[in-house]
């Protein structure tokens, strides 16, 4: 552990100390508490600002355009144009809105991505609360953000965002359940329940062991958090904005700084629970988890970039169809592998052995099926006949 | 010709701020924030309704590219958007969503008319065609052509930026209370 | 199949993210000159984003811009003889014209041209028989109120702009 | 079934209905307008045309023509015309083939919006290109185009319609 590696815990250390000359006990603890609380808001805060502008301009490469870049050089200042303009807005409440509710659901939005930010580990001891119970307290938080959706949808006395509330609860509640059985494999290696202790446990990354979890750990968090190809909450032309719809100016802005926060912290929680965190070679912890983290978001605006909505049928079969089953048989397998390999390397290379198998398995059988099925649908699904 | 000078059309007295007061440094440097913020990221409700909605299109597609103006984000709903883009032909039966979505943006908002139906109905003298925008709600900048090329969609968001820039929070009428001057 | 689709779709992608930065500057090498910028093939890859207020391309000899005046070589002004042929031609009765003197000394006096109604038909040019009109290079043109017109004076400079000589000079109609 | 056979079933099955023009396979029917659903129903049933691919008028000066094009989407036949003729100019009324053709639900609202044609039978006979209120029928050839401002479009309105 090098001195840059350790610098924050020495600054904070040096600061505790400090503070112990003049306050007692309780006071430093409250001090350096409410420096934590400062900080996660920061950490959650600042990569808004940048992915506002990251998605744009990701958005705009993949489809051979500069994006904004007018904004200061390379459009860089373009998301404080954004927020000065969108808090001078006119705020409209609709006559048909529960206000109270209304107004109050654009802060229940952050509240949740926040909360999760305290169990990341972000670098070597640098957590805010290292709980024993934290991934779990990761998954039960994080899902609590639809409460903010519904409360949203069902205020705003539309029956676009009343829609859109369907589908999002639906998409929620088919997609947690894969969501916690890759969560279960992970825990179930590690040993624990405690991110640190997750991120310890990976000397080679999780995403190289069990590939099947990692994927659809992924893929359930982009439509937990209604990323696109899960963001059929926002169908522009059927629904007309989602949840959001009735929402202008500062009220409008939560949302949008929620959705932000969510895409980091998709790639926060991936990171700590496949990519082996803060773990790497030379450079300090808290770098390699801002690497990783931001290599993960950029996948998420890759793919916003280039896949089509999914519809809401094909998007619940994928998950009850195919991600549950499979899971839950790599659950299982990943189990049997590591009692009786031990979690050793030996352990970890079975494992991806009976990944890819099992991968091999479905893919076959999912072939063999649609070739005999006469269904247009299905064979359209798997064969990409048309 | 195309230099043409661009009135004000939002016309608010100017003596609200007493004269000695008007060239406040503080004011005059929360204007140019304030009006660099609202050009740099003036997100469109592109309402699209005959052929000028291609031109539209092809304006936020790749070749031309109004995301470069920070305008990459059209959004779908009225609550969220600073600037309608009425492109093409309003028929009546049209005419009240256009301007219950014009009454649902909230302030400050513009209009661009873009083609010549939407300007004057254009080739259509019909009984099923209402003669311009201007009948229904203000518009801010006209832009003639059937359609308009892609640069001229965007010669008029850089006009409209101009008349954005030339506003003023002490002047404009969206910050007051009703009845007030 | 089994979503090697989806993956495809990735790799397109991340292509064209990447040629956007390196094929760029290649194919505009006039990107920051002055002048327009030519009109590039339809089976050109990479960034073609032209960045419209600070360059332009130039138009096609045959675009329809707006309608302008040709000078007369001799006089220096247009050749128009407020014959009416163009304004009985119009469909919206966009033009509108007052001319004074008799015979051959008939001139227009006034030529009136609404924009806002003008849907660039050239049905107007293809009736004048006396090479004063054509339809110039011309798009640029917003205004704040809904009747914007265009005069005599307006039209002739628009049209020394255009570098126009005679009509149907891009049309093959001269002979 | 050849084209041919489909038309000498037509012929036989309604002795009514009269060829117009015959052109090779290409023909033209008219039909009695009491005949016009019970035609429709044979020519889906047992004959094999299940699209209805247009449906629209003709103001002539005599009567209003009703034309229907009809294409067989299982059998490749060439398209089919029917036409109906009413003679009554000052209230024409044909029966509604919704029933037949789902699709006809809005082809029939646009006929009735813009000849003023009533179909009997139509489950929402409503103007659908313009609005409630509006007078005339533009595509009549006695109507008189003019330019109606917002203002007197919102004064014909219901009252009850949104606005």
């Amino acid at each position: 552990m090098g001195f840059l590696d350790a610098l924050p815990l020495t600054v904070m250390d040096w600061l505790r100390g400090l503070l112990g000359q003049g306050l007692p006990a309780w006071g430093v603890e409250l001090v350096v508490g409410l420096i934590k609380v400062v900080l996660i808001l920061v950490v959650a805060i600042l990569p808004v600002i940048v992915l506002t502008w990251l998605e744009r301009k990701v958005l705009a490469r993949g489809q051979d355009r500069f994006g904004p870049n007018l904004a200061g050089p390379y459009g860089l200042v373009v998301a404080f144009a954004d927020a000065i303009k969108i808090l001078t807005k006119e705020d409209i409440i609709p006559q048909a809105a529960d206000r109270q509710v209304f107004r109050f659901a654009p802060a229940l939005v952050l509240i949740p991505t926040l909360l999760v930010f305290t169990v990341v580990p972000m670098g070597r001891g640098m957590i805010a609360a290292d709980l024993n119970v934290g991934i779990l307290f990761a998954v039960a938080i994080g899902s609590l953000a639809v409460i903010a959706i519904i409360a949203a949808t069902w205020s705003s006395g539309n029956k676009y965002s009343l829609l859109s509330m369907f589908r999002s609860v639906a998409q929620l509640v088919s997609y947690e359940l894969p969501m916690a059985f890759s969560v279960l494999t992970v825990v179930l290696v590690s040993g624990g329940l405690s991110t640190v202790r997750i991120v310890e446990a990976q000397v080679i990354p999780f995403a190289l062991v069990m590939p099947i979890a990692a994927v659809t750990y992924f893929l359930a968090s982009l439509a937990e958090a209604n990323r696109s190809p899960f963001d059929l909450l926002l169908g522009e032309s059927e629904i007309v904005a989602g949840h959001n719809l009735e929402y202008s100016g500062m009220r409008f802005a939560m949302f949008y700084i929620g959705e932000y926060a969510h895409i980091f912290v998709i790639g926060a929680l991936t990171t700590t629970l496949f990519l082996g965190g803060y773990q790497g070679p030379i450079l300090p912890g808290y770098m390699w988890f801002l690497i990783k983290t931001m290599a993960v978001v950029y996948v998420v605006l890759w793919i916003r970039c280039t896949w089509p909505r999914m519809r809401i049928d094909q998007l619940l079969d994928f998950s009850w169809k195919l991600l549950v089953p499979l899971n839950l048989a790599n659950l299982m397998l990943v189990a049997l592998v590591f009692k009786l390999a031990g979690t050793g390397l030996l352990g970890s290379l079975l494992s991806l052995v009976v990944n890819v198998g099992l991968l091999v398995a479905v893919g076959t059988f999912l072939v063999r099926r649609a070739r005999s099925s006469t269904s247009r649908r299905t064979r359209a699904l798997v064969l990409g006949e048309v | 010709m195309s230099e043409r000078e661009i009135h004000h059309t939002l016309t608010v007295p100017e003596t609200l701020v007493p004269e000695d007061l008007q060239r406040n440094a503080l004011l005059t440097s929360v204007d140019s924030v304030y009006n660099w913020a609202r050009r740099r990221s003036m997100w469109p409700l592109t309402f699209g309704l005959a052929c000028c909605a291609l031109e539209m299109i092809a304006a936020g597609a790749a070749r031309y590219d109004y995301g470069r103006l920070g305008m990459d984000i059209p959004f779908s709903s009225p609550r969220q958007s600073d600037l309608l883009i009425i492109s093409g032909t309003i028929t009546h039966k049209m005419a009240p969503q256009l301007i219950r979505l014009w009454n649902q943006m909230p302030e400050p908002k513009y209009s661009i008319a873009m083609g010549a139906c939407t300007v004057s109905g254009g080739t259509f003298d019909s009984y099923a065609v209402v003669q311009g925008a201007a009948e229904l709600i203000p518009v801010d900048i006209y832009l003639p052509g059937c359609p308009p090329r892609p640069e001229a969609l965007i010669y008029a968001f850089t006009k409209l930026h101009e008349m954005v820039g030339q506003q003023s929070v002490k002047t404009v009428s969206w910050y007051r209370k009703e009845g007030e001057a | 199949m089994l979503g090697r689709g989806m993956l495809k779709g990735l790799w397109v992608t991340l292509q064209h993210t990447i040629s956007s930065f390196t094929s760029g500057p290649r194919r505009f090498p006039k990107r920051y000159l002055d002048g327009p910028v030519p009109r590039p093939e339809p089976s050109t890859q990479g960034m073609l984003t032209l960045q419209y207020p600070f360059e332009k391309y130039e138009m096609w000899p045959r675009f329809r811009g707006v309608l302008v005046h040709l000078r007369d070589p001799e006089t220096g002004q247009s050749r128009c003889t407020a014959c009416m042929a163009c304004v009985r031609a119009c469909p919206h009765g966009v033009l509108t014209v007052t001319g004074e003197g008799k015979g051959r000394e008939r001139r227009a006096k006034t030529y009136t041209y609404e924009l806002g109604r003008c849907i660039f038909c050239r049905l107007c040019v293809e009736s004048c028989r006396f090479d004063a009109i054509e339809m110039g290079q011309e798009y640029e043109f917003v205004s704040t109120t809904q009747d914007q017109t265009l005069n005599l004076e307006e039209m002739l400079a628009l049209g020394d702009r255009s570098g126009i000589k005679h009509t149907g000079e891009a049309w093959g109609q001269v002979e | 079934m050849s084209h041919q056979a489909t038309l000498d079933t037509l012929l036989t099955r309604f002795p009514e209905a009269g060829i117009e023009r015959q052109e090779g396979l290409d023909f033209t029917i008219v039909l009695p307008s009491s005949l016009i659903v019970d035609a429709c129903r044979t020519l889906r049933d047992d004959l094999g045309f299940d699209f209805l691919s247009n449906l629209t008028a003709v103001d002539r000066p005599d009567a209003f023509e009703v034309v229907y094009h009809l294409y067989s989407l299982s059998n490749p036949a060439p398209p089919l015309a029917l036409k109906v003729r009413l003679a009554d100019k000052a209230d024409p009324r044909l029966a509604s083939v919704t029933s037949v053709w789902e699709g006809a639900n809005l082809q029939e609202r646009e006929v009735y919006d813009l000849f003023g044609i009533v179909f009997e039978g139509h489950p929402k006979l409503e103007r659908i290109l313009l609005w409630e209120g509006f007078p005339g029928h533009p595509l009549r050839k006695d109507f008189i185009n003019r330019i109606y401002s917002f203002e007197e479009m919102r004064a014909t309105l219901p009252p009850e319609t949104e606005r």
